[in-house]
């Protein structure tokens, strides 16, 4: 690999030949703004947040597709950058609308947090609005499309990544929005909920239903695991408040999904919270069950297990349960003298 | 997995999903992935979006056979007649990968004398399929530098389940299609953690890793780990125990996590023989349509509230992590069954998931070198992975089979256990759909996908629907040799005329009902997948 | 065959438009009852719109006569009288163009491009053949000269030589950025690629603006010539023209030049019997301006939304397709003939330092002479305005001239001593854009126009990046509030403000200088802008609402009409006495202005 | 103007074997749908998605990026009305108001016998000749609002001009 050294903000920095600035940057540890830019998506170059001073240049170069060269000198946070990012801020914040309060994205909005960063509190402008109305008619989740800001990375997310294609850019200019063919709610549309566009949004223009009201970004702990259906093994996040699970969301470290998921890993978790979870163990008196201690229930197991003796007695373990759980299962059924121990493998 | 191992030494997918994006050529047979592997399919739209071609060879019209640039459209259980079709006609146009055959395998005449017969034409007899259409798939896939096969139980689920498997290994080792990246044959595992069940010798004839229990070295490894004295027969598969159950040679079943009153075979008669049994334990998060039938229900939690393992299709081992803590008094199955051993009167002392991982790992050398902190760090590992400083195993059978030579088995075309006759006139087969999962017993209880699916259809041929009088969402009564359900009449020209389509999600329409229980004679896999029934309207 | 007398009529948009095909009718008409027998034939455009329709009549031995504004009714006498009578009509004539015998009566009538004003200070490169060959037919184009430069490139000439030869030129793109034509070549020669292309923006889009149509229209042979000669030397071998569908005749003469070309083995396989092969495909646009831009203009042939993309990398490299790309505009790739013909060092003796040739205008506004005039690099705004275009009409004073259309911008009275080149257009803040030159007198408002160029940009953003997307809509509301009388004092500074972050942020050439017009505008005319926020005043007399209507007392005969046609009953007045508008309840709608037989009716500011 | 469900499917089919060896070809199919409609009807469109394995919602998008194509049913003649600058300088203002006064729609709609469809367009590049509009193919230079109901008169018999 060719080492391409760049000064950014004063600093020597030493990265590889074909790097954007933007990777550059990161890899210095420098933080640039981004609304349109995502490392899985090819580069579009659409939102310009991530703009930046490059000496001897005409223009301010978005950072995320503009390639660094040997000697490059770039300003991430000059005065002319600052400028142009409050100036691109107010513009944005002149078309969305402002119910932070209670906006689900909150507390992860980059829209918000970039104009936290930049003091942009309010728009130097006045005038036409965007106005669709809400679209919650489909049960996994929200579009308002008068919060999009056009970053075009859930129609990315939609064809590159799922390949479903439901939704695209439609109209031009002022009047573009994003939107499945003729306008159609996404249920009338290819789409499969995977949900994908949800994570990626940076505003809070697609939220997840199940989510909503359940917790702030802050008080919300994300923890890394693998969904529980089919064998893909998607690596997930379960977003956990106090102890209860209240959202989902691909994991990007895991190797098998990079990050995707479908519509069952991201909106499938609610039965974790489901009244109908069995709560105590059960023995069946007369043939109803009534709830039991673990130790009444355990003790009968382990007699009729004894009685039933080696030969006659069998088990299924599961495809949906650990290795742990499963190699347990399999030594007990075996150290108890049978091999009769299976599982659905085979369905 | 039996086929496989039989033609390679190793029944698990060979390749790994990463790769699927980068094959020149996709055969998927006996998997609808876009709806049962959602995320691989994205892979596979994304392949075809690099410019592979696709081949699809399935009964239903399924999402992916609009991009393929062959569809064969074939009746339920033709498969090992289609495989031998194209094989036939790759031998026959000498498009097959001669240095391969000759130095990786054996047995290659004995199938090229067997597949001799199946020509294009008397294969599009059999399978229904177009006869040019077979040459063509043949060339493309023969064609192709690097090409992989994607199949599930659209294969599998036969009685002649093994042989399918065989014939696709015949295939794909004629043409050398294996042992290189993004090649292979990759059987998309169903589960979460099937192939970690699987691994965990979960399974009557095999301890962890695939030592098998008839092996003396293995038993005394185990008896000597364990500290008892093990038995050195097979045990009973599923089949066997719950016919066992019948005639009460089992007499106590222990389930954990399993629904097989929803998706097993021939419900009815597995019911009767739940009844007979003196005990059964079943330990689940839910009081499933199974756990109805218990004497004792121990309360599981779910995966949310544990740590642990899964290993998913392409033995990629990676950790699962505990969110929040036991709902109720529900337990880790681990912490249940150790303290039904305990019961039982052994000594097991496990502290964490992460002590039995490390019993697991010295036992078992394809685990030998993983450990949680290394799945931390490494975000999985692929087994095999026999010591500490291996990387895992992207792909099997490089160089080499873990067999040794690949091994072509001559495969015969043989019907399903049931065709359709006067009777019982159409081929009734099953798969799932993209919103729920198995039994439904989850994504059942989550709010959103129970709004948006929120019951089955009968997916009927237009031309069969005209001929019964049917219109959509009309009710349906649909009959098999082995009971009857009723469900609503979806028209679709996604089937084919004479087969009609259901998914076993639902127990409101409970479709193993009216499945076969004839298995596999050798995997011992249920023949779900081609049933003979009838249809009716309910008046 | 004994030479027959040649009647050509100028058919190219503007021809038609003006009535050119009914003349044509005319004309064979006449020629049939008289029994003349005469060839009669079409051109494109000469480029003097101004005396459209145009019918050159040629006489064997004569110079041929140009006649310009003809009417139907008369057209058949001028021509029956020309050829039958050798007797020219002087209501119509403009001038005569090359030698031959004509009677000494006619010795005054001008040389057409040497004596006629509006083409003394012409140079005809680009335009060497529109106005006298028929662009339908091949036959015309190759007895000038035409396809000999391809010719020589493929049989004598390596593809460097000619990559050379073009930088040595100085050529560069007339479409705008007026990058060096020479070096984008060598680019698209040294990438490497399995395929590469030759693409030529025929998407002309600023308004005011329409040299490439005339070309295409009068002279199709000459781009695809150059075309073939780009695919040689970068080593494509398959060409798109990507042509606005608003050009409906340029599409028709291309589609038609490329079939004849075809059959000439000008184009297709083993052209001129050598390895080279070049295939040309046009594709129809579809109603986009930002198409114009080169990476929307690809995305567009591929079939997708013309949403531009961000450079590097450029089309030199991945283009169209992904393969590497040459793309050039119309007027460049007419130029690339001449160049080989001629030499580069011919070419390059025209022009500045650092512009070289040619450069086609297309002049329009408030000037005499509106028309297409090809002139040298290096010739100051003031001849053109003056001496081309024939000066301000009715007399009146210069306020401004636009150049480079929308992403242009307006250059003062005080700077018409500029000489037109690249750097100096852009030193001023305008550019050469591809080549429309709007002529603005005292009674244009600068804010107007600028709010006007604006509307245009913002309804063409293609939306995808936010400065344009959203700043030209904002810039376009206050400029609409300034013209409307509710300009705020802060206002100038957001329009600066905002006008440079979307110059220096925007994703693509349209929305970097879609604020152009307002920057310049800001530049050479605060006042104006001061005038209608402070004083709410418009000295132009444009912006109706800063503006009232006044019945002149002197006049007004109190006739009643303004009265009764009033919609809102602004105007009282009883008979036959003086009427007054009550200028809080007029909404200045106009109607008594047009019912007032007096002309006392007029808006004042 | 025919209904949606009786589309003549055979002509997309048409359009499509033209066009389908030619890379990217979506624009000059739709020109050509466009062509054969009189616009874009959306069951043509789904029709044409399908052969072309595009995602019908990229389809969508591409129609509604571009001005000349329509979703809507157009009107038998289409004016379209020049907004150049030198249109815009030499009044084409007062041009619209006296077509938006003798069609009785605003700009961009078709009149309810679908004989007109009303358009604003950029430039039709015929500045000399300000102001301008054009019906179909035809341009009417140096116009004044009092001309415009007789030109709008030619078409309403049915003839229309065809030069």
């Amino acid at each position: 690999m060719t080492k391409v050294n760049v000064t950014i903000n004063g600093q020597p920095v030493e990265a590889e030949a074909g790097m954007t600035i933007l990777e550059a940057a990161q890899l210095a540890g420098i933080d640039v703004p981004t609304f349109c830019y995502d490392p899985q998506l090819f580069g579009a170059g659409a939102c310009r947040i991530c703009v930046v001073e490059v000496e001897n240049a005409r223009n301010l170069p978005a950072s995320c597709v503009t390639p660094i060269w040997e000697g490059m000198v770039i300003n991430t946070e000059s005065e002319k950058v600052v400028q142009a990012r409050k100036a691109n801020l107010s513009l944005l914040l002149a078309n969305h609308p402002l119910d932070c309060l209670t906006c689900e994205k909150s507390g992860e909005c980059k829209l918000q947090d970039y104009c936290y960063k930049y003091g942009v509190t309010e728009s130097d402008f006045v005038g036409d609005v965007k106005d669709f109305p809400l679209e919650e008619s489909n049960p996994f989740f929200e579009r308002d499309m008068n919060k999009c800001i056009l970053c075009g990375k859930c129609v990315q997310v939609c064809h590159e990544i799922n390949g479903a294609g439901a939704i695209d850019y439609a109209f031009r200019g002022f009047a573009s929005t994003i939107s499945p063919a003729f306008g159609e709610p996404v249920e009338n549309s290819p789409c499969v909920f995977c949900g994908m566009c949800t994570d990626i949004c940076p505003v809070g223009a697609l939220t997840p239903k199940l989510s909503k009201f359940k917790g702030r970004a802050w008080e919300i702990n994300k923890v890394k695991t693998i969904c529980p259906y089919c064998g893909t093994g998607c690596a997930i996040d379960l977003h956990v408040k106090g102890n209860e699970v209240v959202g989902a969301s691909g994991n990007r470290e895991g190797l098998a999904n990079k990050g995707h998921v479908c519509v069952k890993g991201h909106y499938g978790w609610d039965f974790i919270h489901s009244p109908d979870r069995l709560t105590k163990p059960l023995i069946k008196k007369d043939g109803k069950f009534e709830e039991a201690s673990w130790e009444e229930a355990l003790s009968l197991v382990a007699d009729k297990f004894k009685a039933a003796g080696a030969e006659g007695l069998a088990g299924l373990s599961s495809a949906r349960c650990t290795n742990e759980d499963n190699y347990l299962f399999q030594k007990l059924l075996r150290v108890m003298g049978s091999n009769s121990v299976d599982h659905c493998a085979r369905l | 997995m039996a086929g496989l191992a039989a033609a390679f030494g190793s029944g698990a997918m060979t390749n790994s999903i990463d790769e699927v994006e980068n094959a020149d050529c996709l055969l998927i047979s006996g998997s609808n992935t876009t709806e049962a592997h959602p995320v691989i399919g994205y892979r596979v739209r994304k392949a075809l979006r690099n410019g592979a071609k696709l081949i699809v060879i399935e009964p239903r019209r399924i999402e992916l056979a609009d991009y393929a640039d062959v569809f064969l459209q074939i009746k339920p259980g033709a498969n090992e007649a289609i495989f031998n079709g194209l094989l036939h006609v790759i031998i026959k146009e000498d498009l097959y990968d001669k240095e391969f055959v000759a130095e990786r395998t054996e047995g290659f005449e004995e199938v090229k004398a067997a597949v001799e017969k199946y020509t294009p034409e008397y294969v599009a007899e059999i399978t229904g399929a177009n006869a040019e259409d077979i040459v063509e798939a043949a060339r493309i896939y023969a064609a192709a530098d690097k090409a992989s096969v994607l199949y599930t139980m659209g294969i599998t689920q036969h009685s002649s389940g093994t042989n399918n498997v065989l014939a696709i290994a015949n295939l794909v080792m004629a043409t050398g299609n294996i042992g290189r990246e993004s090649t292979g044959m990759n059987p998309l595992r169903g589960q979460n953690n099937v192939q970690g069940a699987c691994d965990m010798g979960a399974l009557p004839v095999v301890f962890t890793g695939y030592q098998p229990v008839v092996d003396p070295a293995a038993v005394e490894k185990f008896s000597k780990a364990w500290g008892v004295s093990l038995n050195d027969k097979p045990g009973l598969t599923v089949t066997e125990i719950f016919k066992g159950a019948k005639d009460g040679t089992v007499k106590a079943v222990y389930i954990m996590g399993e629904n097989p009153m929803i998706s097993d075979a021939d419900l009815n008669h597995l019911e009767e023989s739940l009844d007979k049994l003196d005990f059964l334990v079943v330990q689940d998060i839910f009081l499933t349509e199974t756990a109805q039938y218990a004497d004792v229900v121990l309360p599981a939690c779910t995966f949310a509230e544990k740590d642990g393992t899964f290993v998913n299709t392409e033995r990629r081992v990676q950790m699962v992590n505990k969110a929040i803590d036991s709902i109720g008094e529900s337990k880790a199955d681990w912490e249940i069954i150790m303290a039904l051993a305990n019961k039982l009167g052994f000594d097991w002392n496990y502290g964490s998931a992460e002590d039995i991982f490390k019993e697991i790992t010295s036992l078992t050398p394809s685990y030998a070198g993983i450990s949680y902190q290394r799945l931390e760090e490494e975000e999985g590992i692929q087994w095999p992975c026999p010591t500490e400083d291996h990387p895992g195993t992207k792909f099997l059978h490089q160089g080499k089979f873990s067999r040794g030579l690949g091994k072509f088995h001559p495969i015969e075309h043989q019907p399903p256990a049931e065709s359709p006759d006067e009777n019982y006139p159409f081929i009734l087969t099953t798969g799932r759909n993209l919103y729920h999962y198995h039994t439904a017993s989850m994504t059942g209880r989550s709010k959103s996908i129970k709004e948006f699916s929120a019951e089955d259809t009968l997916r009927i041929n237009p031309e069969d629907a005209a001929n019964l009088g049917v219109s959509d969402g009309d009710m349906l009564k649909v009959t098999s040799r082995r009971g009857e359900i009723e469900v609503k009449a979806e028209i679709t020209d996604t089937v084919g005329k004479g087969v009609v389509f259901m998914t076993f999600h639902f127990s409101d329409s409970p479709v193993n009902k009216l499945t076969n229980c004839a298995i596999d004679p050798v995997a011992k896999i249920p023949e779900l997948k081609v049933s003979a029934v009838k249809v009716e309207k309910v008046a | 065959m004994t030479a027959k007398p040649k009647i050509v009529v100028g058919l190219g948009t503007c021809g038609i438009a003006a009535g050119g095909r009914e003349i044509y009718n005319a004309i064979e008409k006449a020629l049939t009852e008289n029994n003349i027998d005469a060839e009669l034939t079409q051109t494109g455009c000469i480029g003097a719109c101004e005396n459209e329709v145009l019918v050159d009549i040629a006489k064997p031995g004569q110079p041929r006569i140009s006649y310009g504004k003809v009417t139907e009714e008369k057209i058949g006498e001028v021509v029956t009288n020309h050829l039958l009578h050798d007797k020219i009509d002087r209501e119509f004539a403009l001038g005569k163009i090359g030698e031959g015998e004509l009677s000494a009566e006619y010795d005054d009538l001008p040389y057409f491009f040497t004596d006629l004003p509006f083409y003394e200070k012409q140079v005809r490169l680009c335009l060497r053949n529109c106005g006298f060959i028929n662009p339908e037919k091949i036959d015309e184009y190759v007895e000038r000269d035409g396809y000999q430069a391809l010719k020589q490139v493929i049989t004598e000439m390596k593809p460097e030589e000619v990559v050379e030869v073009i930088k040595s030129s100085g050529l560069r793109g007339r479409g705008g950025g007026g990058f060096s034509t020479g070096m984008k070549w060598q680019f698209t020669m040294n990438a490497v690629g399995d395929k590469k292309y030759v693409v030529c923006n025929a998407d002309e889009g600023d308004p005011g603006a329409f040299m490439d149509r005339s070309i295409l229209e009068g002279d199709p042979h000459s781009v695809m010539e150059g075309m073939a000669i780009a695919g040689y030397a970068v080593g494509a071998d398959e060409g798109y023209i990507y042509c606005r569908a608003e050009y409906p005749l340029a599409v028709n003469r291309l589609k038609m030049a490329i079939e004849q070309a075809k059959e000439k083995n000008f184009l297709g396989d083993n052209i001129f019997g050598t390895d080279f092969s070049f295939n040309l495909k046009v594709k129809e646009g579809a109603g986009a301006f930002v198409c114009g831009e080169e990476t929307a203009l690809l995305m567009s042939i591929e079939g997708k939304r013309g949403m531009p993309r961000p450079r590097p990398p450029f089309p030199a490299n991945e283009g169209l397709f992904g393969k590497p790309t040459c793309l050039n505009n119309v007027e460049t790739f007419a130029n690339v003939p001449v160049v080989i013909l001629d030499g580069p060092e011919k070419f390059a003796s025209i022009g500045t330092e650092g512009s070289k040739g040619t450069k086609v205008f297309a002049l329009t506004g408030s000037i005499n002479r509106t028309g297409l005039a090809e002139v040298p690099m290096g010739i100051t705004l003031e001849e053109v305005v003056y001496d081309v275009a024939g000066g301000i009409i009715d007399d009146g004073k210069f306020k401004a001239v636009q150049a480079g259309g929308p992403s242009g911008g307006c250059i003062p009275e005080d700077l018409l001593h500029l000489p037109i080149d690249y750097d100096s257009l852009t030193e001023a803040g305008a550019m050469m854009g591809s080549g429309g030159l709007v002529v603005m007198g005292e009674d244009t408002c600068m804010v107007d126009i600028a709010r006007y160029f604006l509307s245009f940009t913002q309804i063409e953003s293609c939306g995808k990046c936010t400065p344009c997307r959203e700043g030209t809509k904002r810039m376009l509301e206050i400029l609409e509030r300034i013209v409307a009388g509710e300009g705020k004092p802060d206002d100038i500074e957001k329009l600066k403000t905002l006008g440079e972050a979307i110059s220096a942020t925007a994703l693509c050439g349209l929305g970097q200088t879609a604020p152009n017009p307002v920057l310049t505008t800001l530049r050479y005319f605060q006042e104006e802008y001061e005038q209608h926020i402070f004083d709410k005043r418009c000295v132009a007399g444009i912006c109706v609402d800063l503006m009232f209507y006044l019945i002149d007392a002197e006049l007004c005969n109190g006739c009643g009409r303004c009265r009764k046609a009033c919609p809102v009953s602004a105007i009282s007045g009883d008979k036959k006495e003086v009427h007054v508008i009550d200028k809080e309840t007029c909404i200045k709608c106009g109607v008594c202005v047009e019912k007032c037989k007096q002309e006392a009716i007029s808006l004042q500011s | 103007m025919k209904a949606e469900n009786d589309l003549n499917y055979a002509a997309i089919d048409n359009i499509y074997d033209t066009w389908k060896s030619q890379k990217g070809a979506l624009i000059p199919m739709l020109q050509e749908m466009q062509e054969e409609f009189g616009y874009l009807p959306r069951t043509a469109l789904e029709y044409l998605a399908k052969k072309l394995h595009q995602p019908i919602s990229q389809i969508y998008g591409v129609c509604t990026f571009y001005s000349q194509f329509h979703l809507k049913p157009r009107g038998k003649h289409i004016i379209r009305v020049c907004q150049g600058t030198a249109c815009h300088v030499r009044g084409i203002a007062k041009i619209a108001t006296a077509l938006e006064e003798e069609l009785e729609v605003p700009v961009g709609d078709t009149t309810e016998d679908l004989l007109f469809t009303y358009e604003s367009v950029a430039c039709v590049g015929c500045c000399g000749l300000a102001p301008v509009m054009m019906i179909d193919d035809v341009t009417y230079g140096r116009l004044n609002a009092a001309a415009v109901p007789d030109i709008l008169k030619k078409y309403e018999g049915g003839e229309g001009n065809d030069s």
